[in-house]
Order: structure tokens, then sequence, then C-alpha cells
């Protein structure tokens, strides 16, 4: 009889624990714009730092303002309706849409792009994924105590688009920066 | 069936099992950590590009050369320009933090505007014909001097004021000194371009007068710890008078008068209006050598002849019916109010414009907000130990708020003239002259100024560039007058700091280390039997302020020293001697 | 802390901090789930009865703890050993075999108190008495009976019940006392009397003959062991502030309790009962 | 990617500080505190609360005036290149060495503010955050980008400004060079003192001003004694200046003012 | 009303006497826990240390009350490993000081860092060179096991014994407790001995910096034995002060001075080794590290004297009191001698925390004073309530004193020979 109880608070603690919980734990937003990197590779036949560039002091300019995107679409060039509403909600009024970026390292982390691709020789991809032939943006999840967004957060395994990545927690910079034998401190990625 | 409270424990430790089984727990554990490095109260430095602006120092007369690093438009840290021909890349404390003043909490934002328009014009109506509208202007020798020297020329009864200069005309050129007698200045401490000083002192013998043991002092090669008060008597025993009664052995006086004739050439640097010390100068012959004749930067011929330059011993008492204090350049000789109260017609208008609530915005009437460095775009004259004659101006390195005025436009528009474009005339005028060279501080590179365009030359000037002019070969050496020339803010400076706002971060130089003398701090030497930090007032003739004392056995007894803050000023500026009383 | 966590390195320092570290944790864990493991054991196997008698002889004073034979007098002093149960006692059994006790019949009159003889006595004050048709009967002794008087209530247990010696027969409670009282055989409770009829419970006892009781007092150790009882209830009513002893060979009366309202009766009664 | 042989060149940082240049005027502090994102005094911070990497104390011979004669020390951490008291007794490795430059990195982020480092260091370089950190409105817009800012209740000090060792090797990178160039790397203490009284770069480059400077018999570590292998190295032609390496007198305080 | 939960035959006072009693420290209690809220919530800036007085009264107190709370370890070594049956007696009584001592130690400390949340990765990051961790890791082992060690005497209480599954289950782990004893001393030696190590092996602070075996400075072995020493010490203390306050026999009088001589001879052994490392230190260690011992002494107030009265008046002075038997036998003196070995103990951890920091290093540093400030010391009230209300209750409800209930009788005890029937 007491038994069923037990039983039955077990399955209770389980269920909240491995299902409700981490599914509470994100808060999830939509990006402002239904973007396809996909489109943008395949169709126009960009590469990734075509529009995520370095700046010459190898500080990397990260996601691209509304300028860079107006350079081309200040008139519809196909005839989707994102594209429609992305030009008639930002681009026309020249309102930066609020990206919302799903790498954002914590404050205390110095990440430099430059060091990673000029001298590593990284692809994006060993980090970012196949988000480059992704043909929609996911929606950003950030965890609701912390504050981080959920890609730098989890190991990666757990997301579908970042499937077959490094990753970008810490765990992942130090696992990289040990096989190749760059680990020296703390120093190394922290300001 | 029924459950029993038994059932319901047996749920709840079920349940709790089941979760600690689960991530969440340790999850929580981890998040609130991670919660912990950006909870609320931790700002976010913004990102963006990193870029270069250069700009010229406003604070004080030095008007040294600035390099800001800015992420995107604003600056986030300031640095001196490595190469530059008089600051030579160097900064002061206050200096390297300018860039935090537009938002000090104490910074004034707003002022009567309106109000302070009708009441001065009001005032000019009222006028009698033995009284004068002035502008006091601490920093002469601008742009905006001029400005103010021609509206004035323009309003009946204008009076232009400014600090007294004996030894108008006049520079000094350290770099010619082989050794040079200080009699209480801050040499190394603020006084001219500290990047020059510092690059000069590299040849000359430094000799400190001075009754505290200032930084100055504990850095000169001779300290001599005069007794206080009897600095002008040193003075004379060296001019060839007796050393007796000011604390110093007289051989070793001799022997410093020995120096000062065959070591030069040498340079005597002391309270200009003292006769010993231009009797000094004379006599090692300074003049022409380390004393040399400055050349004035050009003028546009249209704003000739501006209103005179007057020093305030030269105004009546109860004068002045209307007084506007330009305070916004600060760094400027601040001249103790009862200096100024005298002067003031009854139920004068009193302006201060002013960022700073410190200063003059005490006593005035009114204090207007102005924009404050880097905000402000100014011109810079050049400094006591430029040799020649400087132009450079203070770019704009951020938006000023709303709600600001202008002195200059403010005078202008009374006297209905136009110098919204008197910089640029100057700058044409200067080029116009085609006398000297410009340092573009960009690139670092020198061209001689008949090599540019003018717009060039404007474009060079407002990247931080800096015109120098070429010394005179037949200028005859100066007077160096000998004339009382009223107050100079002479006594105090063992420890500077102006009249005008400081960034907040200077609390590392105060509170946060006792480095520096704070604005209420005054040091006694330990047989005054204070202890550090004890709570006293500082009171002389005029008054007495709060302060906190810091015990510092390198002021000798009997001596307060205090750091020269506008308020101090006004307590001790026209006091024989001040005293500490514990509270 | 983990081989995986960043920071980890395989050298001695970690090796052995480690090593110590999660050897305690383990060392703790497995004592703590090994003594829930005995007990739950041990409840299966209803030895909550033993137990308690067992961790109640041993808070016992030493005083109470003593051999029957010291009342006797064949030791001067000796504990028992056994928790009472002399079953397990070789000694005992040598005893017997040395001078097996005398025959006693009639019964014998202690402070006024009458003990039957034909009854076995139990150290907590219970009596057993066999019965032609094999049960037996229990029931307070004279003595139990005075601390006692009427209860204000009895839990008996359910007739099928099985008892073990020294396990807890039966309830009473009487104003603020409340004691358990030890059963002195093992068995199963066939009926249930009321106080008033002079006995409690009717067991079938799991064996018969006189191995069975060999634990419990009769004859000739009945006078001793209650002197011995008396001098206990003397020190117990003392050691609660009573002013009036037996000292002076005066005879407790039924319900000796009432005589003393203001004492600690609960403690009496534990200490002669032998709950401590 | 490459390994760390080919790229990283171990370099021992280093400081040589002329005490007779130091005027003390505290552009160093200022320029420490701008740079590394160190906020100003908190209401009622008093120089024994503050936050100050770097810190001039004024020093002086111990006589009286008029015989008083002082100087200005600047003190900051001095990167203990051997059995580093704090990275030792740090219980959760928020401290450590940084192999490939010498820097004792602080990690606010990993601390959890036990202050034993604190007081494992003779050289009181080390300070808490005893309140939380908070700039004037309108301030924050002036924080480095390159520098976290710490919260409340940890520890932090001098690393060299290793934001700017990031940022050097960052635009080496992008130059596709693999190591900074010793003038892309300089303190802001070092870039800001007036006087050029602060020398920074590499003891183990024997070419470089450090190292030759740290050589020199007018050099001396504050409480080399302890064998900790102090990097910061001060210079001073006076005698009792020097003096001011070994352990304090008995009695005799040496008056600091502002100690 | 709680008379049922309350053992049998033991006088307890009435609830009302007993409220009384624990109002003025539940008061305390509250104000204390104030306090150190504000310091949690407001940050450590509401206390008087400084960047220079790094540690101030709390580490003072943990210190100290973890070296009293060793009667907890050290007993139940003797009585479970050592087999000295006579700690039977008041082995409860310093389970239970040891369970107030190390989690008021531990409350403390959560204060005392300035970001408790992360306290966490001291396990998940150790840092196994550092001393700390060795502590922070065997003070909240011990405290667990201290914890399962105060279970049995929980569970023993009247009403709960009701409940065979916990009758049962405290039999069962008492059975095994010597287990618990035998990890427990083991975790003991080393976090008493790492809480001198803290210091010990501060090779920048050479007041405190000492020499020793392998990684343990000599004050490792120092805090162990002056530990071990103190411990039975504070529990022949609080023994004592419980018979005064509850006005009962707890114990038999040969109890205190069993552990009376114990604490004497690891005193005067204690003492011994202390003075042997001082003077290897003053002569040796120090100069050494360039630091002349004598500078040490010549701040005010810290003289010479504090070596003096640490050495000799609390330790040599108790260790010789408690040694000799005819003084033994006095309860005043027994009971002084172990007041003054406990203060001795706070005593030398106080030279250990404050003066360390206090001392100059720098020859341009000023000497420097410190007070706590009132939110420190209502904490460290705190704990002191803390301690009273879980003893007081812990007396109340269970036995603490198992001697007691005979100890009354034998009180009562008739002068006449019980009267003993001869056979027939």
């Amino acid at each position: 009889m007491g038994k069923i109880w037990l039983v039955a608070g077990l399955a209770a603690g389980l269920g909240a624990g491995w299902v409700a919980f981490p599914y509470a734990i994100y808060q999830r937003r939509p990006q402002p714009v239904d973007f396809s990197h996909k489109v943008h590779a395949e169709k126009a036949g960009q590469k990734c730092e075509d529009c995520h560039s370095l700046r010459e002091d190898g500080s990397f300019a990260g996601i691209p303002g509304l300028d860079k995107c107006a350079g081309c679409h200040a008139a519809p060039m196909g005839t989707t309706v994102a594209e429609k509403n992305f030009i008639e909600q930002y681009v026309t009024p020249n309102r930066q849409p609020q990206w919302m970026d799903y790498a954002r390292q914590p404050e205390n982390v110095w990440f430099s792009h430059a060091t990673h691709v000029k001298l590593g020789g990284m692809k994006c991809e060993a980090c970012h994924g196949d988000m480059g032939s992704s043909d929609g943006l996911r929606v950003y999840q950030q965890d609701r105590i912390s504050g981080y967004s959920r890609d730098i957060f989890e190991r990666p395994a757990r997301l579908v688009s970042l499937r077959r990545t490094g990753g970008m927690k810490m765990d992942d910079c130090v696992d990289c920066h040990r096989r190749n034998a760059m680990e020296q401190s703390c120093l190394d990625c922290h300001k | 069936m029924t459950t029993t409270r038994r059932d319901l424990f047996k749920f709840a430790g079920g349940a709790a099992v089941g979760a600690l089984l689960s991530p969440a727990p340790w999850r929580l554990i981890t998040d609130t950590a991670l919660w912990s490095e950006n909870w609320p109260g931790i700002p976010r430095p913004a990102r963006g590009e990193i870029s270069a602006k250069f700009t010229n120092c406003t604070l004080c007369p030095a008007g040294c050369a600035v390099k800001a690093r800015c992420v995107g438009a604003q600056p986030v840290s300031l640095a001196g320009v490595a190469g530059h021909p008089m600051s030579r890349g160097a900064l002061c404390p206050f200096g390297i933090a300018g860039h935090h003043l537009p938002y000090h909490p104490e910074r004034l934002r707003s002022g009567p505007v309106q109000r302070v328009a009708e009441e001065v014009a009001r005032a000019m109506a009222a006028r009698q014909t033995s009284e004068y509208v002035a502008v006091f202007d601490p920093r002469p020798g601008r742009t905006a001097s001029w400005t103010y020297r021609r509206a004035l020329h323009a309003i009946p009864g204008g009076l232009y004021i400014r600090p007294a200069a004996p030894w108008s005309g006049a520079a000094v050129n350290l770099d010619a000194a082989r050794i040079v007698v200080s009699f209480g200045m801050p040499l190394l401490d603020g006084w001219g371009t500290p990047g020059n000083v510092v690059a000069a002192r590299e040849h000359f013998r430094l000799i400190q007068v001075e009754a505290v043991e200032s930084r100055t002092a504990a850095m000169a090669d001779l300290w001599l710890p005069v007794r206080p008060g009897q600095e002008r008597a040193l003075a004379a025993a060296l001019a060839g008078g007796t050393a007796e009664g000011t604390g110093i052995a007289q051989e070793l006086v001799r022997q410093v008068a020995g120096e000062l004739a065959t070591n030069g050439p040498a340079l005597v640097l002391g309270p200009a209006d003292w006769p010993e010390i231009a009797e000094l100068n004379r006599q090692c012959g300074a003049a022409g050598r380390t004393i040399v004749a400055r050349r004035e930067t050009p003028v546009p011929e249209a704003w000739q002849p501006g209103a005179a330059e007057t020093g305030w011993s030269a105004v009546e008492d109860g004068s002045l019916r209307v007084l506007l204090i330009d305070e916004g350049a600060g760094g400027g000789d601040y001249v103790p109010w009862s200096t100024i109260e005298r002067k003031l017609a009854p139920g004068a208008a009193v302006v201060a414009f002013t960022g700073t609530p410190e200063g003059y915005a005490r006593h005035a009437n009114y204090a207007l907000p102005v924009a404050v460095y880097p905000e402000a775009v100014d011109d810079i004259p050049a400094a006591v130990d430029s040799p020649v004659a400087v132009f450079r101006l203070s770019a704009s390195l951020v938006a000023p708020p709303e709600g600001l005025v202008s002195a200059t436009d403010f005078v202008s528009h009374l006297a209905g003239i136009d110098a919204a474009a008197a910089l640029r005339e100057r700058a044409d005028a200067i080029c116009a002259a085609g006398r000297g060279r410009v340092f573009q501080t960009a690139s670092g590179a020198v061209t001689a100024l008949k090599e540019m365009k003018p717009d060039d030359f404007w474009k060079a000037l407002s990247e931080g560039g800096c015109w120098l002019d070429e010394p005179d070969p037949k200028a005859p050496p100066p007077e160096l007058s000998t004339g009382a020339a009223g107050f100079t803010a002479s006594f105090a400076i063992a420890e500077t700091r102006g009249a005008g706002l400081v960034s907040p971060l200077l609390s590392k130089l105060h509170e946060e280390s006792h480095l520096r003398l704070g604005k209420h701090e005054v040091a006694l030497h330990p047989s005054s039997g204070f202890r550090d930090g004890d709570r006293a007032a500082l009171e002389t003739g005029c008054g007495r302020i709060l302060v906190v004392v810091r015990r510092d056995s390198s002021v000798p007894p009997g001596v307060v020293q205090a750091a020269a803050g506008a308020d101090l000023i006004d307590l001790c500026g026209a006091a024989e001697s001040a005293r500490v009383v514990r509270l | 802390m983990l081989p995986w966590n960043y920071g980890f390195e395989w050298n001695t320092g970690h090796i052995i901090f480690l090593g110590a570290f999660y050897t305690v944790l383990v060392v703790v864990a497995t004592t703590v789930i090994n003594a829930m493991w005995r007990s739950r054991g041990a409840l299966r196997q209803q030895k909550a009865d033993e137990i308690r008698w067992d961790s109640d002889f041993h808070d016992l004073p030493a005083s109470d703890q003593v051999c029957r034979h010291v009342l006797t007098g064949e030791f001067r002093s000796r504990q028992c050993p056994n928790a009472f149960d002399c079953r397990k006692c070789q000694t005992h059994a040598g005893l017997l075999a040395k001078f097996p006790p005398a025959r006693a019949a009639g019964e014998e009159e202690i402070f006024g108190m009458q003990f039957p003889l034909d009854r076995l006595y139990h150290r907590g004050h219970t009596w057993a008495h066999p019965e032609a048709d094999g049960t037996v009967t229990l029931g307070l002794d004279e003595l139990g009976q005075r601390l006692i008087g009427v209860p204000d209530a009895v839990d008996l247990p359910e007739p099928g019940v099985r008892l073990h010696v020294n396990g807890t027969a039966f309830r009473v409670r009487k104003r603020e006392a409340d004691v358990r009282v030890l059963s002195p055989v093992d068995g199963e409770v066939v009926a249930r009397g009321e106080g008033g009829a002079g006995w409690f419970l009717k067991v079938r006892p799991d064996a018969g003959g006189e191995p069975a009781f060999r634990h419990l007092l009769r004859g000739t150790e009945v006078r001793p062991w209650m002197l011995r009882e008396m001098e206990r209830l003397q020190l117990a009513l003392t050691a609660e502030g009573a002013t009036a002893t037996l000292a002076d060979g005066g005879v407790p009366v039924n319900d000796i309790g009432a005589s003393y309202p203001e004492m600690n009766w609960d403690a009496v009664c534990g200490e002669m009962f032998l709950e401590p | 990617m490459t390994s760390k042989k080919e790229t990283i060149r171990p370099a021992r940082y280093g400081m040589t500080i002329d005490v007779d240049r130091c005027n003390g005027c505290g552009a160093c502090m200022v320029a420490c505190a701008v740079e590394n994102n160190v906020p100003p005094a908190h209401a009622g911070a008093n120089d024994r609360k503050g936050l100050t990497w770097i810190r001039v104390y004024k020093v002086d011979n111990g006589q009286d005036y008029p015989g008083k004669r002082s100087a200005f020390v600047p003190v900051l951490c001095q990167q203990c290149g051997s059995e580093t008291p704090c990275a030792h007794v740090c219980p959760q490795q928020a401290v450590d060495v940084d192999p490939a430059t010498g820097v004792v990195g602080q990690m606010p982020e990993r601390c959890l503010g036990c202050r034993y480092c604190m007081a494992a260091c003779p050289y009181h370089a080390r300070y808490f955050n005893w309140w939380d950190p908070a700039w004037p409105k309108g301030m924050e817009k002036t924080l480095n980008p390159d520098v976290a800012p710490r919260m409340r209740g940890v520890v932090e000090k001098c690393n060299f400004c290793y934001g700017r060792w990031h940022e050097a090797r960052q635009r080496a990178a992008a130059m596709g060079k693999p190591d900074t160039e010793p003038v892309d790397y300089v303190p802001a203490c070092v870039e800001a003192c007036p006087t050029g009284a602060i020398r920074f770069g590499d003891l183990n480059d024997a070419k470089s001003e450090v190292a030759r400077g740290a050589k020199e018999p007018r050099s001396f570590r504050l409480l080399e004694s302890l064998g900790t292998e102090p990097k910061i190295y001060y210079q001073s032609q006076r005698d009792w200046v020097r003096e001011i390496a070994s352990a304090p007198r008995p009695g005799a305080e040496k008056g600091n003012v502002n100690g | 009303m709680d008379k049922e939960f309350i053992a049998r035959g033991v006088q307890r006072c009435s609830s009302s006497r007993f409220l009384l009693w624990i109002a003025p420290w539940a008061l305390l209690l509250v104000f204390g826990l104030y306090s150190a809220g504000l310091c949690l919530v407001l940050g450590l800036n509401q206390t008087n240390m400084d960047n220079r007085f790094a540690f101030g009264l709390w580490i003072f107190l943990d210190l100290t009350v973890i070296a009293l709370g060793a009667g907890a370890f050290f007993t139940g070594f003797l009585l479970y490993i050592l087999k000295v049956k006579e700690l039977k007696a008041v082995i409860n009584s310093a389970v239970v000081i040891g369970l107030v001592c190390y989690s008021g130690a531990m409350g403390v400390l959560a204060v005392d860092v300035g970001q408790p949340l992360r306290a966490w990765f001291t396990f998940w990051y150790p840092n196994v060179h550092s001393m700390l961790t060795e502590v922070t890791f065997c003070i909240s082992c011990y405290l667990t096991v201290l914890a399962i060690e105060y279970l049995p005497i929980v569970l023993k209480n009247r009403r709960l014994r009701e409940v065979p599954s916990m009758l049962v289950f405290e039999h069962e782990l008492h059975k095994l407790i010597y287990v618990l004893a035998g990890v427990g001393t083991f975790l003991s030696f080393f976090h008493q001995g790492s809480l001198g190590g803290l210091y010990g092996v501060l090779r920048g602070r050479p007041f405190a910096f000492r020499e020793g075996l392998a990684v343990w400075p000599s004050t490792f072995f120092l805090f162990i034995l002056s530990a071990a020493a103190v411990g039975p010490s504070f529990v022949l203390l609080t023994t004592w002060l419980v018979e005064k306050i509850s006005r009962k026999k707890l114990v038999r009088p040969e109890v205190p001075r069993l552990l009376g001589r114990i604490s004497g001879l690891l005193l005067a052994v204690y003492v011994l080794a202390k003075t042997v490392d001082t003077l290897i230190w003053l002569n040796r260690t120090s100069p050494e590290r360039g630091f002349p011992a004598a500078q040490y002494y010549s701040w005010r107030p810290f003289g010479t004297w504090i070596l003096f009265a640490e050495i000799v008046v609390f330790g040599l002075v108790p260790a010789l009191m408690l040694l000799m038997p005819r003084l033994r036998a006095r309860t005043g003196w027994l009971v002084s001698a172990a007041a003054l070995a406990c203060c001795g103990v706070a005593l030398n951890r106080f030279v250990m925390t404050v003066q360390t920091l206090a001392v100059p290093t720098l020859s341009f540093d000023p000497f420097l004073s410190y007070f706590p400030s009132w939110q420190e010391v209502g904490t460290f009230l705190a704990v002191v309530a803390y301690g009273v209300l879980v003893y007081s209750f812990s007396f109340r409800y269970f036995r603490l004193f198992p001697q007691e209930r005979e100890l009354k009788l034998a009180e009562r005890q008739p002068e006449a020979e019980p009267v003993l029937a001869g056979r027939y």
C-alpha cells in the first residue's frame, strides 16, 4: 500500500527533475528576423566571413549591423515573406534588429576569433556547428537564473542544430586546448 | 482506500529522492554560482570597434596632447602622445581620468539661462556711468578671451579682467636652464607642462626652497627647508642679504648663491610679484636666456582693438555692476572671493559659467552649466614653460548633454557680435602669418605651416594637432617688472587641486591611499598631537572649514599643509595665518 | 574532485588526497547502510522486543543486573550476562545440577504479601502458572499489584499474538505511571483475563517442561528475591523523595502510589518493572 | 592547430621601478584603475578597504623635519616567481601562475572570497571587493571592454594588464604573427608614468631594458629574503631607500604617513 | 506537557522554567542571525575586516571552537578504540559538544566568505596543496560523522524509541559506532592539523611560518596536540558547568579526574613541543627569512608576555595542576586547571590569527589594530547562543549522562547494609 505512494513520489520527483525543470529553466525568445544562413550561402554564395568579419585589429565584428544587410536588401531580392517583413520593419525605418547572440560568452571570457581562425586555422563549424547551413534561426534560449545562452551552457549534443560540434562550454575549450597542447593557464581565456 | 499522513510522508520522501537523482538540484547549484558572476549591479562594458582619437587637455594651462582610446565613439581611456614636442607623452593623474568628468555626479547640469539673460540685461540697463560690466577670465589668451575683449569693447562700460601676470609676454625656457632655484613652485607636481619639465629635469640641478617637503622638494637635488614665512627673506639673502632667521645656514645660502652665479644658465622661480625673485633673476642673467620673450599667437586684424586687459588690483572697489566669470575652462588661477567681493557694486549681478558647484558658483548669484572637458571645444594658450607661442584645440570627444550654455555665446550675444567661428578665424589668421610648424598628433609628423592649406591646418588642429611658433631672434629680453601685482595663487600649492571637477577615480589618490591630500584634508606634524583621521576645523581671519587631519612628519611643526581647493583659497588667500582647531 | 573536472591532474597529491576523501565517504556510507540493512532484518524477524529488552537491560543500573544466585547467596556478586534469560546460562545449569532446588509448597508471606509457591516468578514481577490443559496463566505478582493498584488501563494483546520471554506481555497505566510488563514465557496468547480475576493472559507455551521455565524464580528463591525487591522499592521511593520508608518493616499497602501523590510514581514503577 | 612550442616563447615579464624618479604623482594608480575597471571608492572606503592594484606608498628615512627625506614607492603585485604564496594557498585554484608569461593570475569568477591569499601575501598587493562595484551614472560607459568588472566579495589584484596582453596577441594574430612585439604589450601604469620611472619587459630576454636594469647594483626587491622571487625590481641610489627592501626594524616604524 | 519526552527517572525542571532559561538565548540567537544576515545581504563591508586584516574575529572563533570541540573525537577515540570504558559516562555529552562546535564553525565560515554561493567550488575544483582545502574537506566530512553519531542519542529518546524501527536502528547503529569513531579520529587529526598548517605554511608571513615534516609545518602537529589536550578539559568543564546549572550529579567523580589526567598528560607533551618549536622558530626559521624575531614583540600590546602566557601560565601551569593527583582530586583545582587550558588554546589561536596579521611585513607598513564591528560580534554570539540551545535541548530530552539515574539512586542510598537473607 505505502509502496505505491513511495513509487509515485519517486516518479514525480524524477519527472520534475528530468523533464519539467530542464524545460522551465530556460526562457525562450524568437529572433527578430526569420533569417536563413542556408539561403545566403547557397543562393548568394556568401561565406561566413563575408558578413561575420574580423576588423584589422583582429577584433571580431560579430553579427553584422543593418547597413551590411541593407547593402543588398535595400529592395527585395527574393520573394520570401521573411525578406519582405525584414525590409519593411528594419531596412526602411533603418532600425537595427535586436539579434540575440547564441554564442555570447560570459563577460569574463576573452575569446579571440583572430587567434583561433587565423593562427589556429579553425573552421567556424568547429564551434558553431552547421549554423552556416541552417535554414532558420533557432529559438534563443536563455538560462533564467544565470542569464547565459543555452549554447554556451550545455553540452551541445542535446541541442538539435549543434550536433557533431565542439560546442562553446568552458569544458569544450579546455578539451580542445589540451588536445592541442595550447593550455597554459586560466589567463589564456579569462580576462 | 484512505491516504494516511504516513502515505504522504512516503510520497514526499520518494519525490525528494527522485529529485536528487535528477540533474535539477545540481543544475540549481551551478546556476546560482553563475548568477553571482553577473548579478544586478555589475555593469557590462560596451563592446565595439576600437579606435583612437586625439585632443588636447584643457584641465590646466599645460594643455598636454591626449590620445583617447575609444570603443565606438566613447573614450574609455586617455594616454599621452609620445613624441609631442611639448607634452612628450606625459599626462598627470587628473588628465588621465579626464574622460570621466562629463559623468561626475556633482557636475552642474542645468541653470536658469533665461532668467540670467534677463537679469544681466536689467543690470546693464541699470548701470551708472562709473560702473562696469565685467568678464573675469581666469585663463586669458584663449580665443574665447579675445571674444570677450571684442564683446566688452562693444559693450559700454565693458571691462575685461584677468589674473595678474607681472611678467606678461615672458616665458620660461627650462631646456636652457642648468640650475633652477624654485621658491615653493610645484615644479615636478603640476607646474608647467609635466612632460616638458620631466624631460628638462635631466639637464638642470634643482634647488627647492620650501617650508614643506613637497613632492618637488622630495625630488629636488637640494631642499632648503626654509622657516615658514621666511621665503622672501631667503630670496633676499640669496640676492646678497643675510640668511639670519631663515632657518638656513648662511654658508649654505652663500654656496647656493655661488652656484647661481657660476653654474648658469640659471633660473629662479617663485611668486612673480616678489621683487626678490625678479632681482635674483636679473642678477643671474636669466632674462633672455632662461626667461625669454614670447610672441603672442596671431590674432585676426578684425578683432583689434579688444577691451584692455585689467588686473584685479586695477579695478576700483564697488565698481562692478555685472560680473561674468568664465570658469568653464578650469585650471586657471582661482582668485579668493574676498578679493572679488570688494569690487562688486551693491546688488551687482554675478554669473559663474562653470561645470562645478565648487568654485565661484558658491558665491555668484547664478551658476550656468557649461560643457566640460572633453566635451568643450576650446583652444589652449601656451603654458608658462613654453618658450614659443602655440595654438592647439581641445576637440570634443563626447557630445555635451542638453541644457548647457556657452560663456562666449552668452557674452557675444550681449554685445551683439558674432563669434561662432572665432576659432577657425584665428586658425586662418595663424595660417596667414605662416610662421612656425605644425605637429600632427596622429602621425607624429611635423610640417612647416607655410606648406599647409588653411583647411589642412584646421583639420590637423581638430585632430589634436599643435601649432608651434618659431622663436623670435630679434626679440628683446623680457622686462621683469617688479610692481606688486595683486593676488597670485602662490602660497598653497604643496598639493595641486584645481577648483574644477576631478574624476571620481581620483579617490585612489585620496581616500584609498592618502597619497595626496584630499579636498578637506590638512597635513600636520605629528607633534601637533592630532591623530590620523581626526576631525578638526581650519580657521583663518576669513572663516573656517571642517577638515580631516593627516599626520605627516614632512610638514614642519607649526605649519598646516592643505590642498589648494577653491574653498581653501577663499579661506587662506587673503589671510596671514591659519590654525587648526580640534572639534 | 572528479578526473574530468578542470584542474584535476593524475598526480600523487590529487590521488592521495581525493583517495582518502572517497575512502572516508565509502566507509561512512557503508556503515550507515549496513546499520539500516540490519535493522530491516531485525524488524522482519520480530526482533524488536528482544532488542528492546536487551537495550533496557543494559541501561539498568549495575545493582539491578545481579544474578539470581547472588540473591540466594551462591555468589558474593555477579552480573547476569544473559539479560535474565537463565535458559542460556551454563552457570545456572551447573548450580541446578549441584543442589537441585528443594520443593517448597504452600505459599510464602513476605511483608504481608502472599506468594503462592506453585507459581513461577519473573523478575519483572509477573508470575506464570502452568495449567493442567498445558496452557500457562500469567499475572502480576502481589508486589506488582500493590505498585499499580487497580490499573487505569491495561492493554492486553489479542489472542494469537506471540509473546517472548522478557518481551512485552502487556502494558498497564496508573496515573502518570505507564509501564510495560515483561512476559515470563514464550508462547501464543489464547485468552485474555481481567486483573480482577487475578490473571491477565492465558498463553499456550511453545515448549513445556522444566527447561522452558528454567529462567523463572521459584520456591526458596522467592523470599530472598522479594527482600531484595523491597530494598529496591525503598531505594526507589527515597530516590523519588518519599519520606516514610519500609525500612521499619512497614507493610506495602495496596496501590502504594496513592499514598505518595507528589512523587514521580512512573519512575518507581519503571525501576520495579525493570524499564529504565 | 600549431603546437605550443612554436607559438609560446615562455616569457618572464617583470618591472623595474626607479624610486629616485618617482615623484608620487599617482598617475599610475589612476591609469591602472581606468584600465582595469576598478570602481571609485565607495562611500566609507578608506586606505584599508580601497581597491588600488598599484599603490604608491610614501616612505621616509625615519628622521624628523628638517632632516627628513621622503621617497615614493609604487607597490603592485610582485608576481612572485617561486612558491608563489597566494597561488599555493587558494583552496579552489582561483590563482594560478601562467607559465607562458610568469604572470600570477587571479580569477574573480572562481574566487569564493575566503581571503586566505590576502593573509598569505606579504606585499598587501591583493584587494577584496568589500562593496558591490558602483560607478556614477553614465560613467559605466567608460569601462574597458577588455577587462571584466569584478563582483562584490571576491579578491582582485594586478595582473600586468593582461587584457592588454590579450589584445596585443590578437593584433599579432590578425597579422598572422604567433607572438606579440614587446612594444605592443605595456601595462597601463608603465604607459602612464610621466617620469618614466616604471619599465616593463621580459626578464628572460637578456636584451630587454628590465633584464639589464634588474642586474644593476642599485636594484633590489622587496623582502627578497622570503625567497618568493618577486619580478618587480626597485632601483635607488640612496642607501636608506634600499633599506626598505628588508624586514621592518624593531620599534622604528618607517614613519609611513599613508600606509 | 513535554513530560513524556523526558527520560524516565531523571529530574528535569518544569517546562516553564526551561522556557525562561531558553528565552534569552533564543533572543541572542535571533539578534545574531540578523547581524549575520546583514553580512550576507549587504556584503562583508558590514565587518571591520579590511584588506590588511583579511581575517578577523570569525576565523579566531572557528579555530578556537574547533579546538575545544576536539573533545568529541578524542573521547570517542579513547572510548571506542582504546576502550577506556569510564568515558562512556560523558561520550554523549562530548558528541553534542562536538556537533555544536563544528556546525557553529561551519555556519560562521559560510558568512565569512565573500561568495557563499561558490563555496562548493572548493569541493569541485580543489587545490589539494592548500591547507584550507584539507580543512574544508575534513570538517565537512567530520560534521557528517558527528551528525550520524548524534543520531543514536536522539533516537534513544523515550518517545522515539517507542517506534520499533527507530529503536532497532539506534541499536544497530550503536553497534557500529566504533567505525564512525575511527573515521572521526582520522578526520579530526587531519583538520585539527591543517588548521595549524593554515598559518604554518604562510611563507609570506614569517611570524606564522614554520618548517616541518613533508608538507606539514610544525604547527600542524602542535594544533593536533593542543586540541587533543584541551578537548577533554572542555568536556570536563562543560560537565561541571551543567552539573552546577542543573544542580545534579551527572558523572561519578572519577570521570572528570580521568579526563583531567588525560588532558594533563597531553598538555605537558604539548607544552614541551611548543617550547622546542618556538625556540627553533625564534633562532632559525624566522631569522633565516630575514625577520629578526625581536620585532614581532616590539609592537604594543603584543609583547613577549604573550609568549610567556601562552607557554607557562596557560600551558605549563594547568598541565602540572592536572598531573598532580592531590590537586586533581579537588574539584576547584581540577576545573580551574581545565579552564586555564581552554584559555590557553584560545590565546594560541588568537595569536595565530590576529597577531600574524597585525605584525607588519614591509618595512614601511604600520602596525595595524582591528576591532570587530557589532555585526561580527553578533554573528559570534549567535554561535554561542546556538550552542547553548542545542545543548540545553539535548540535555533535557536525551540521555547525555547515563550515570545520572544511578547517581540519583546512590545519593539517597540508606546507610543500613542491605538485608541479605542467607539460604533459608
